[in-house]
C-alpha cells in the first residue's frame, strides 16, 4: 500500500468515527454531533500540539518534554492579551511589578556581562554572588510590594493587573509568541544536553513554568482561575435569543439549542482547521525543502552534520523555539476554547506524555501521521472512558449486582484510560515502531 | 462470545432514550487525576441520594432514577467538556457535579448553559464561579468561603487570639478562605504570622510545617482538607511539637479529626456550615458501602438531593422548569427533611407542601446558588468533638 | 597548508595526543599511519574542531584554528570523513550530497515558505551537481537508494563525495578503506588522485592498508603514543627502526600490515 | 540557652525531616541511577514502580495483621517487606522480559527505551489504581515516637521542642543498611563486579565473558528492592497514594541527576541535597535569627527566600542549574 493510500484510509476511518459519534446511538457511540464536534475541536487543537512536537522530534530528534509549559504560556497569553486591564491594579502597584521584573533581569544581565567581562577568578566569584544577592533582595523588595497592592484589590474576583484588552484570537499568535520567547532562554540553556538529560531538564522547567502561573496571582489568578475570557465566537444563550437565528434554525429543522451549541461547535472548529491547515502546509512546505533536508541530516548524524559545515547548535534552537512556538500557539486555542485558564489543571501525563502519544503512535517524522497521531488518541482518551465501562459490563455479566468483583471491575473502570494509552503506546513502539503513517 | 452480544445489547438498552419511568442525572466527578481518592465517595453519597428516591417510588408518579458516571479528569477540561457532552447526548435531565473548579467552570460555560442544564455543584468554591453568566442553572451546596472567613477572624479574636500561622490548601477552596480569613482578621487587628500554601498528593508536608512553625503564632489556621495533606500538616506540627492548637474552617470538620488525632488536638476550634444540625450524623450512619465522612459525601447526598426535589415540586424534569425550584426546596420554609426522609419529602410535596431540606450539611442557598446559612462551632475535648455553639 | 604545533589532548590521565607536531603540504597526499591507538583519530578530531585540545595549536594558511567549530572550519574549505561511516542514513545518496553546500537560500525557513521559486532554481543546479559526483563515483545506481542502506564501501564512497560538493581546499580521510572491499578501494584511491590532480585538494589519509598509501601518498607521518615518530616517504618509514618498534611493541596485531 | 534553642529549633524542623526525606529520595534516586547505568535509559517508570511495590506491601501487611502476626513496637510492613520485594521484582523482571529485552537485542537508542518506559508508566499507572483504589492508606502501626516533643521540653527545660518518631529513625537505619549491603555487593561480590564492568564498557564486558542476561535480571530485582523499600519507607513515614507517588518521580530524577547519573553515591548525595533544599530555601528563619542575633538586629520580617508553593519548583531550579554548570551531576556520572 502506498503512503498516500494509507493515509486517505486511515482519515476516512478517522473521519467514520466521527461521522458514526455524531450519527448513530449505538455502543459506546453517543449518536450526538454535538459529542462529535466537541471531540473533533479539541482532536483538531491536540493535532496542532503533536505537530509542534513532531518539528522537535520528528525533524530534528529534540527530546522535550516541556509541552505542558509551553500549552500553559499560551494559556496565559489569552489572559494577558484579551482580559481589559484592571485599572486599579496597575494604579496601585501594577508599574512596581514590572520595574520589579525589570530590575530582576537587569540583575541577571549584570551577571553574565560581568562574568563575560572580568577574567576566572575570586574576585569574579565574589562579584557574581555579591551582584546576584543584592539584586536578589532589590528585586523582591519593589516586585513584593506590588505584588501586595495588586493582589490586596478584590482578590475574590480579581487581584490581577488583567490584560490589554485585544481580540482573542490575537491571543493566539501571543502564545506562540510567549512559548517561542520561553524556548529561546530554555534553549539557549539546556539544548546542549543530550537526550534523556534534555528530557528531564524540560520536564523541569515545564514545572517551573506551571508553578509560576499557579502562584503569581498578580498574573495568572493562580489557584483562583480566570473565568470568563472573551470568545471569537457568539454566546449560546445570544443565539438562542436572536429570532432570526431561530427562524433560521427552525428552516433546518433544528431546535433552538441544538441549533446554537452546534453552530458555536462549528465555529470554533472553522477557526481551528484554518490554523491546523496553515501549520500543516508550512510544516509541509519547510519540510520538502533545503531547511527539512538539513534537519533530517542533522537529526541522522549530528557530528557529520557539523562536519559539513551545518551549525547544529543554531539549528537546534531554530527548531526548539519553532515547535515550541506551535505548542504555545494550540496551548492559546485551548484556553480560548475552554473560556477560563486554570494554572491547577496543568499535569504532564496530560500536556506532556499524551502528546507524546499521539506523535509517536501517529509517526513520528510525518507531519500527517502526527495530525492523525492527533485525531486518533484524542478520539480515544474520551471514548476509552464508555469502552471501558462496557467492558466492565461485560466482564462482570452474571455476576449479581455488588458482588465484590464486580464492584472493584466497575471501580476500575475509569482508570482504563492510562492503562489502554500505555499499551497502544507499547503496542505501537514494538510492532510499528515508526508509526501508523510513517515518514517516507 | 454470546455473553459478550448480551452485553452489547445491554449495553444499547441502557445508552438508549430514556424511558418513560425513568430519570437520568449524570455524575460527573473526577474519578481519575488529583482529588482521586476523594471522588468514590462523593459519587457514593450522591447515588444514595438517587436510590432512596427511586425506593420511594414517589418521584412523580412513579420514576426512578439512574446515575450515569463521567470522569471529569478533575484537570482536564477538554475531556470533562465532551464527557458532559455525552451526558447531554444521553438525555439526562440534570447533572450533579463537576468537582474541581476548573473543569466545574468549562462545563457549565460550554454545555450546561448552553444547554438549559442544570448543574448542582459539591465541592466547586471558587468566587469567580459566582461571576460567572449562568442563567440560575448553577447550584453549590458547598459553602461559599468569603463569610466563613469573616466568621472564623470573629471566633478567633473573641478568644483573645492575636496571631496566628495559617496554611492553605493551594486550591480556590483554600486560597479563597485564606484571602478572606487574613482580611477579616487583620481588619480586626490580628496579625497572620505567615500565609503558606500546600499542595494536593506531595505527600511531604516538612517544608511547610517548618515554615509554619518557624513563623509561630497562637494558633494554626489549617484550611485544607483532612485527607488531601491538611491532616499530614496537623499531624506533623503536632508530632514536632510546632503547634498544640488549631483552628480549622469546614473542610478540616468531621469525625476523622478526633478519630485520627485523639487528644492531642483538645483545645482546638473550628467552624463548619450548619445549624444544630442531627443530619450530618443521620448521613454517616446510613451510609453504606462508602465512607460517609469522606470529604464533600455529604454535600454530594445533598446536591442530589436538591435536584430531585425540585424535580417533584416542579412537576417536571425539564431544568429550564425545575431550576426555579432548587432555591424553594432548600431553604426554609417548608417541613425540615433529614436524610433519609427524602421519600416522605417527595410525598409532601407532590401533596403541594413545602420543603426546606436539611440533609446532611444543613444546606441553605442564597442568591443564585451559593451555599450560606448559619456556623456550627466545634471545640475538642478529651479527644472528642463537641459543638460550642452556633452563629 | 596546515601546520600542527605541539598539540596535547588528554582525557584524565590519558594522554591521547602528546605533543604532536607536523605540517601538511599545500596539493599533496599525504598519509598518517600508526599502530592502533597512536592517537591518529584523535589528531584528526581536534584538528576537525571536534574535540578542544588541552594545549597546542593548529594552523591553517598562517591563520590560527584551535578550537574553531566544525562548521566553521567548513567554511574555510577543511573536510573530513570518518573512521566509521557516518553517512545519513535516512536520507537517499542524492539528498547526502545535496545537503552539503553551505548558504543555500532553501536553508531559510521564510524562504521556503516564500521563496520557493529562487529554492526550485538553486536545487536543479545541485541536483545536477550531486549527479554528477555519483557518476564519478560510479554509483549512479544508488541515486535514491537509502543511504543506510549502503555497504561499508559505497558509505564510505559517499562520504568521499561529500567533500567534492563543495570547493574544499584541504580533505582528511579517516581509514577510507576499512571494510571496504579491494576493488572498490581501489576505486576511492583513483577518485581521491584524480581529485588531487584535477580540483587540487589537499588530503591526509590514516590508513592501515599499506599498498593504499604506497599507491597514492607522496609524504608518510608515522605516529606512535600520541607523537609523531617519523617523517618521510613510506620506503623510508618502513625502514624506520623506531617505526618497526612501535608497531611490535603494540603486539603482533599490524605486524603483517607494516610489512605487507 | 538561645543558642541551644536555635540548634533544637533547626534540627527539629529542618535536619530530621529533611534527613528522612533525603534518605527515601536517595533509595529512589539509586534505583534510578543503577537503571540508567546498567540498562543506559531514565526509567520514567521508577515512580509506579514504588507504587507497586508498596501496594504489595500494604496487601501483605493487612493480611499478616490479621493473621495477628506483628513485630512490637516496629511496624509489620518491615516483615511484609521481603516478600513484596519478590513479587515486584517478578513484575520487574517480566516487564523486561516483554518489552525492554526486544530493544536490547535490536540495539535500539536510548530514547526507545525512554518512550517505552513512558508506556510502562501508563500501564502500571491503571494497574496499581486497579489494585488497591486510589485512596490514601496509612498503615504504619507499632510504635509513634522514640522522643516526643512534650516529653522533650520537660525534660530539657527548653523553649523548643525536639521530636523523633520510629519511622524516621527505621528510614535511616534501613536506608544505611540497604545501601552499605549495595555497595558491599557492587564492590566485592562477583555479580557485583561483573555488573559494573558491564555498566563501564558493554562490549568489553561481553567479550571477557559476562551473562548479560544475568546482569540485567540482577539489576531489576536490586531495582525492586530499592524501589520498594523507598516507597514502602516513604509510605510508613507520611501515607500511602498513587497519585503521590507518581509525583514522586520527579524529585527522585532530581536527585538522581543533580548527584550524576550513573553514580550509586551521587543518587545519595543527590537526594539530600533536593531534600535541604526544599526545605531551607522556604524555611522561615526568622525565629532561629531571633534566637543567636543580638536584640538590636532582630529582624522585622520572615527571613524567607521564597514562600512554600515554590519548593518543588526550587529541587528542579537546582536540577537545572546543576545540568548547565556541571552536567554530569555533582559526583561524576555517565553521560549519554
Amino acid at each position: 500500500m502506498t503512503q498516500s493510500m494509507r493515509a486517505i484510509l486511515f482519515f476516512g476511518f478517522m473521519a467514520a468515527l466521527f461521522i458514526i459519534e455524531g450519527s448513530t446511538n449505538f455502543w459506546i457511540f453517543s449518536g450526538s454531533w454535538n459529542t462529535s464536534l466537541v471531540i473533533l475541536n479539541m482532536a483538531l487543537v491536540s493535532a496542532v500540539m503533536a505537530l509542534g512536537v513532531n518539528l522537535q522530534w520528528g525533524y530534528a530528534g529534540l527530546f522535550n518534554t516541556g509541552i505542558m509549559g509551553f500549552v500553559a504560556l499560551g494559556g496565559l497569553a489569552v489572559v494577558v492579551t484579551s482580559l481589559p486591564p484592571v485599572t486599579e491594579s496597575w494604579s496601585a502597584g501594577g508599574y512596581r511589578i514590572i520595574l520589579g521584573l525589570v530590575l530582576g533581569a537587569l540583575t541577571i544581565a549584570g551577571t553574565i556581562l560581568m562574568r563575560m567581562k572580568l577574567p576566572q577568578g575570586r574576585l569574579r566569584g565574589v562579584l557574581t554572588l555579591a551582584i546576584l544577592i543584592g539584586g536578589f533582595f532589590l528585586y523582591r523588595a519593589v516586585f513584593d510590594s506590588g505584588v501586595q497592592a495588586v493582589e490586596a484589590i478584590d482578590p475574590s474576583v480579581t487581584g490581577n493587573i488583567g490584560g490589554l484588552g485585544l481580540p482573542v484570537l490575537v491571543a493566539w499568535p501571543v502564545g506562540g509568541l510567549l512559548a517561542a520567547g520561553a524556548a529561546w532562554i530554555i534553549g539557549k540553556t539546556a539544548l546542549g544536553l543530550r537526550s534523556d538529560y534534555l528530557a528531564i531538564a524540560t520536564l523541569g522547567i515545564a514545572e517551573i513554568i506551571v508553578a509560576i502561573l499557579k502562584n503569581e496571582e498578580w498574573l495568572s489568578r493562580g489557584a483562583k482561575n480566570v473565568n470568563g475570557l472573551p470568545r471569537p465566537v457568539p454566546y449560546e444563550v445570544d443565539l438562542q435569543q436572536s429570532a432570526e437565528f431561530v427562524a433560521n434554525a427552525a428552516s433546518f429543522g433544528l431546535d433552538p439549542v441544538t441549533a446554537s451549541t452546534l453552530y458555536v461547535k462549528i465555529g470554533y472548529a472553522l477557526l481551528f482547521t484554518a490554523v491546523l491547515v496553515t501549520i500543516l502546509v508550512l510544516s509541509q512546505l519547510a519540510r520538502h525543502s533545503p531547511w527539512g533536508r538539513m534537519m533530517r541530516a542533522i537529526r541522522d548524524n549530528e557530528t557529520a552534520a557539523r562536519a559539513m559545515g551545518k551549525n547544529v547548535t543554531r539549528r537546534h534552537l531554530e527548531i526548539f523555539i519553532l515547535g515550541s512556538a506551535v505548542c504555545g500557539f494550540a496551548g492559546a486555542m485551548m484556553t480560548t476554547l475552554d473560556g477560563q485558564l486554570t494554572p491547577a489543571s496543568y499535569h504532564p501525563l496530560r500536556f506532556t506524555f499524551l502528546i507524546w502519544v499521539m506523535v509517536i503512535v501517529g509517526g513520528s517524522g510525518n507531519n500527517l501521521g502526527s495530525v492523525l497521531g492527533g485525531f486518533l488518541i484524542w478520539w480515544l482518551w474520551v471514548k476509552v472512558e464508555p469502552l471501558g465501562q462496557w467492558l466492565a459490563q461485560v466482564l462482570t455479566y452474571g455476576l449479581p449486582e455488588g458482588h465484590w468483583i464486580a464492584v472493584r471491575i466497575t471501580e476500575a473502570a475509569a482508570h482504563m484510560r492510562l492503562f489502554t494509552m500505555g499499551l497502544v503506546l507499547l503496542f505501537v513502539l514494538r510492532f510499528n515502531p515508526r508509526g501508523m503513517l510513517p515518514e517516507n | 462470545m454470546k455473553k459478550l452480544l448480551l452485553a452489547t445489547a445491554a449495553t444499547a438498552l441502557v445508552a438508549g432514550a430514556a424511558s418513560a419511568d425513568e430519570v437520568k442525572l449524570g455524575v460527573i466527578l473526577g474519578f481519575t487525576g488529583p482529588i482521586e481518592s476523594l471522588t468514590p465517595d462523593m459519587a457514593a453519597g450522591a447515588e444514595m441520594a438517587m436510590a432512596e428516591v427511586s425506593a420511594s417510588g414517589n418521584l412523580l408518579g412513579g420514576m426512578t432514577v439512574t446515575p450515569i458516571r463521567k470522569d471529569s479528569t478533575c484537570v482536564d477540561a477538554a475531556a470533562a467538556t465532551a464527557a458532559a457532552e455525552e451526558l447531554i447526548a444521553e438525555g439526562v435531565a440534570g447533572i450533579f457535579g463537576a468537582d474541581c473548579s476548573g473543569v466545574t467552570g468549562a462545563i457549565l460555560q460550554n454545555v450546561a448553559v448552553p444547554n438549559g442544564m442544570v448543574m448542582v455543584s459539591p465541592s466547586a468554591t471558587s468566587p469567580g464561579l459566582s461571576t460567572v453568566e449562568d442563567n440560575g442553572l448553577f447550584f453549590r451546596t458547598a459553602p461559599s468561603d468569603a463569610r466563613q472567613g469573616v466568621v472564623m477572624a470573629e471566633l478567633l479574636k473573641e478568644q483573645g487570639v492575636g496571631s496566628v500561622a495559617l496554611t492553605y490548601i493551594n486550591s480556590d477552596y483554600g486560597k479563597g478562605l485564606a484571602d478572606s480569613f487574613q482580611a477579616a482578621y487583620e481588619g480586626m487587628g490580628g496579625t497572620v504570622t505567615i500565609s503558606a500554601a500546600h499542595d494536593v498528593g506531595k505527600g511531604d508536608y516538612s517544608a511547610e510545617v517548618a515554615a509554619l512553625s518557624s513563623a509561630g503564632g497562637e494558633r494554626l489556621v489549617v484550611a485544607g482538607y483532612v485527607d488531601q495533606g491538611g491532616g499530614d500538616i496537623v499531624r506533623a506540627s503536632i508530632d514536632a511539637g510546632a503547634f498544640d492548637l488549631f483552628h480549622f474552617p469546614d473542610g478540616m470538620i468531621g469525625d476523622a479529626l478526633p478519630a485520627t488525632f485523639g487528644a492531642d488536638i483538645d483545645g482546638s476550634y473550628g467552624q463548619a456550615p450548619g445549624s444544630d444540625n442531627p443530619g450530618y450524623q443521620t448521613f454517616v450512619s446510613l451510609a453504606e458501602g462508602f465512607n460517609g465522612e469522606g470529604t464533600y459525601a455529604s454535600e454530594s447526598y445533598d446536591a442530589a438531593a436538591l435536584i430531585l426535589l425540585a424535580m417533584q415540586a416542579a412537576g417536571s424534569t425539564d431544568p429550564n422548569v425545575y431550576k426555579e425550584y432548587v432555591e424553594s426546596v432548600a431553604n426554609a420554609p417548608g417541613e425540615p427533611i433529614m436524610p433519609g426522609e427524602l421519600g416522605k419529602a417527595l410525598e409532601i410535596l407532590a401533596a403541594g407542601g413545602d420543603v426546606d431540606l436539611i440533609g446532611a450539611t444543613g444546606v441553605e442557598l442564597v442568591n443564585g446558588g451559593e451555599a450560606a446559612g448559619s456556623y456550627r462551632v466545634v471545640t475538642f475535648e478529651g479527644g472528642e468533638m463537641v459543638t460550642a455553639e452556633y452563629r | 597548508m596546515i601546520v600542527v604545533d605541539n598539540l596535547h589532548k588528554h582525557f584524565g590521565g590519558f594522554h591521547a595526543v602528546d605533543g604532536a607536531s607536523l605540517s601538511i603540504e599545500k596539493g599533496s597526499i599525504t598519509g598518517l599511519i600508526g599502530p592502533n591507538g597512536a592517537g591518529k583519530t584523535t589528531l584528526f578530531n581536534v584538528i576537525a574542531g571536534v574535540l578542544e585540545p588541552t594545549s597546542g595549536r593548529v594552523m591553517m594558511d598562517g591563520e590560527d584554528i584551535t578550537g574553531l567549530p566544525p562548521h566553521d572550519l567548513f567554511g574555510k574549505g577543511l573536510l573530513r570523513t570518518f573512521q566509521i561511516a557516518h553517512e545519513f542514513h535516512s536520507m537517499t545518496c542524492r539528498e547526502n550530497l545535496m545537503m552539503v553546500p553551505a548558504g543555500q537560500s532553501g536553508e531559510t525557513l521564510w524562504n521556503t515558505w516564500f521563496g520557493r521559486k529562487r529554492i526550485a532554481d538553486e536545487e536543479r543546479a545541485l541536483r545536477a551537481k550531486a549527479d554528477e559526483v555519483l557518476e564519478f563515483l560510479t554509483i549512479s545506481h544508488l541515486a535514491d537508494e537509502k543511504a543506510g542502506n549502503l555497504s561499508g564501501g559505497q558509505k564510505k564512497l559517499l562520504e568521499l563525495g561529500r567533500t567534492m560538493m563543495v570547493d574544499a581546499k584541504i580533505v582528511f580521510l579517516d581509514e577510507v578503506g576499512a571494510g571496504v572491499n579491494r576493488t572498490l578501494l581501489m576505486t576511492i584511491g583513483d577518485a581521491i588522485l584524480q581529485l588531487n590532480k584535477e580540483r587540487g585538494y589537499t588530503f591526509v589519509v590514516i590508513e592501515h592498508d599499506m599498498d593504499f598509501i604506497g599507491k597514492i601518498c607522496g609524504p608518510v607521518i608515522c605516529m606512535a603514543e600520541g607523537k609523531v615518530l617519523a617523517e618521510g616517504t613510506l620506503a623510508e618509514i618502513k625502514a624506520n627502526e623506531q617505526v618497526i618498534e612501535a608497531y611490535l611493541g603494540t603486539g603482533l596485531k599490524n605486524k603483517d600490515k607494516v610489512g605487507a | 540557652m538561645d543558642f541551644l534553642n536555635a540548634v533544637v529549633a533547626i534540627t527539629n524542623l529542618l535536619i530530621i525531616p529533611a534527613t528522612t526525606y533525603g534518605a527515601q529520595l536517595a533509595l529512589g534516586a539509586l534505583g534510578v541511577t543503577l537503571i540508567y547505568s546498567i540498562l543506559r535509559f531514565s526509567n520514567f517508570a521508577h515512580g509506579d514502580t514504588m507504587a507497586f511495590g508498596t501496594v504489595v506491601t500494604i496487601g501483605i501487611t493487612t493480611l499478616f495483621q490479621s493473621w495477628g502476626i506483628s513485630l512490637g513496637p516496629l511496624p509489620t510492613a518491615l516483615l511484609a517487606l521481603p516478600f513484596a520485594v519478590a513479587i515486584t521484582a517478578v513484575l520487574l523482571v517480566g516487564t523486561d522480559f516483554a518489552i525492554y529485552r526486544f530493544y536490547r537485542k535490536k540495539r535500539a537508542v536510548p530514547i526507545i527505551f525512554v518512550m517505552a518506559s513512558l508506556g510502562v508508566m501508563f500501564v502500571m499507572n491503571g494497574l496499581i489504581r486497579f489494585m488497591a483504589g486510589v485512596k490514601d492508606q496509612t498503615f504504619d502501626d507499632g510504635t509513634r515516637f522514640i522522643i516526643k516533643a512534650r516529653d522533650f521540653k520537660n525534660w530539657s527545660g527548653l523553649d523548643e521542642a525536639l521530636a523523633l518518631r520510629t519511622t524516621q529513625v527505621l528510614t535511616l537505619v534501613v536506608a544505611i543498611a540497604i545501601v552499605a549491603w549495595l555497595f558491599w555487593f557492587l564492590n566485592k561480590t562477583r555479580t557485583g563486579k561483573s555488573m559494573r564492568a558491564f555498566s563501564d564498557n558493554e562490549d568489553l564486558a561481553l567479550l571477557s565473558g559476562i551473562n548479560p542476561n544475568r546482569v540485567v535480571m540482577v539489576t531489576w530485582v536490586i531495582v525492586a528492592m530499592l524501589a520498594t523499600t523507598a516507597g514502602v519507607l516513604y509510605g510508613l513515614d507520611k501515607a500511602y497514594s498513587p497519585y503521590t507517588y507518581f509525583q514522586l518521580l520527579l524529585p527522585t530524577f532530581a536527585a538522581a541527576i543533580v548527584g550524576g547519573l550513573g553514580n550509586p553515591l551521587g543518587a545519595i548525595v543527590g537526594g539530600f541535597v533536593v531534600s535541604f533544599s526544599e526545605v531551607m530555601v522556604t524555611y522561615v528563619w526568622k525565629k532561629v535569627a531571633i534566637y543567636l542575633l543580638p536584640e538590636a538586629l532582630e529582624p522585622n520580617g520572615l527571613l524567607q527566600l521564597m514562600s512554600t508553593e515554590y519548593k518543588f519548583a526550587v529541587s528542579f531550579a537546582i536540577l537545572v542549574v546543576v545540568l548547565l554548570f556541571k552536567p554530569t551531576g555533582l559526583f561524576k556520572g555517565q553521560s549519554v
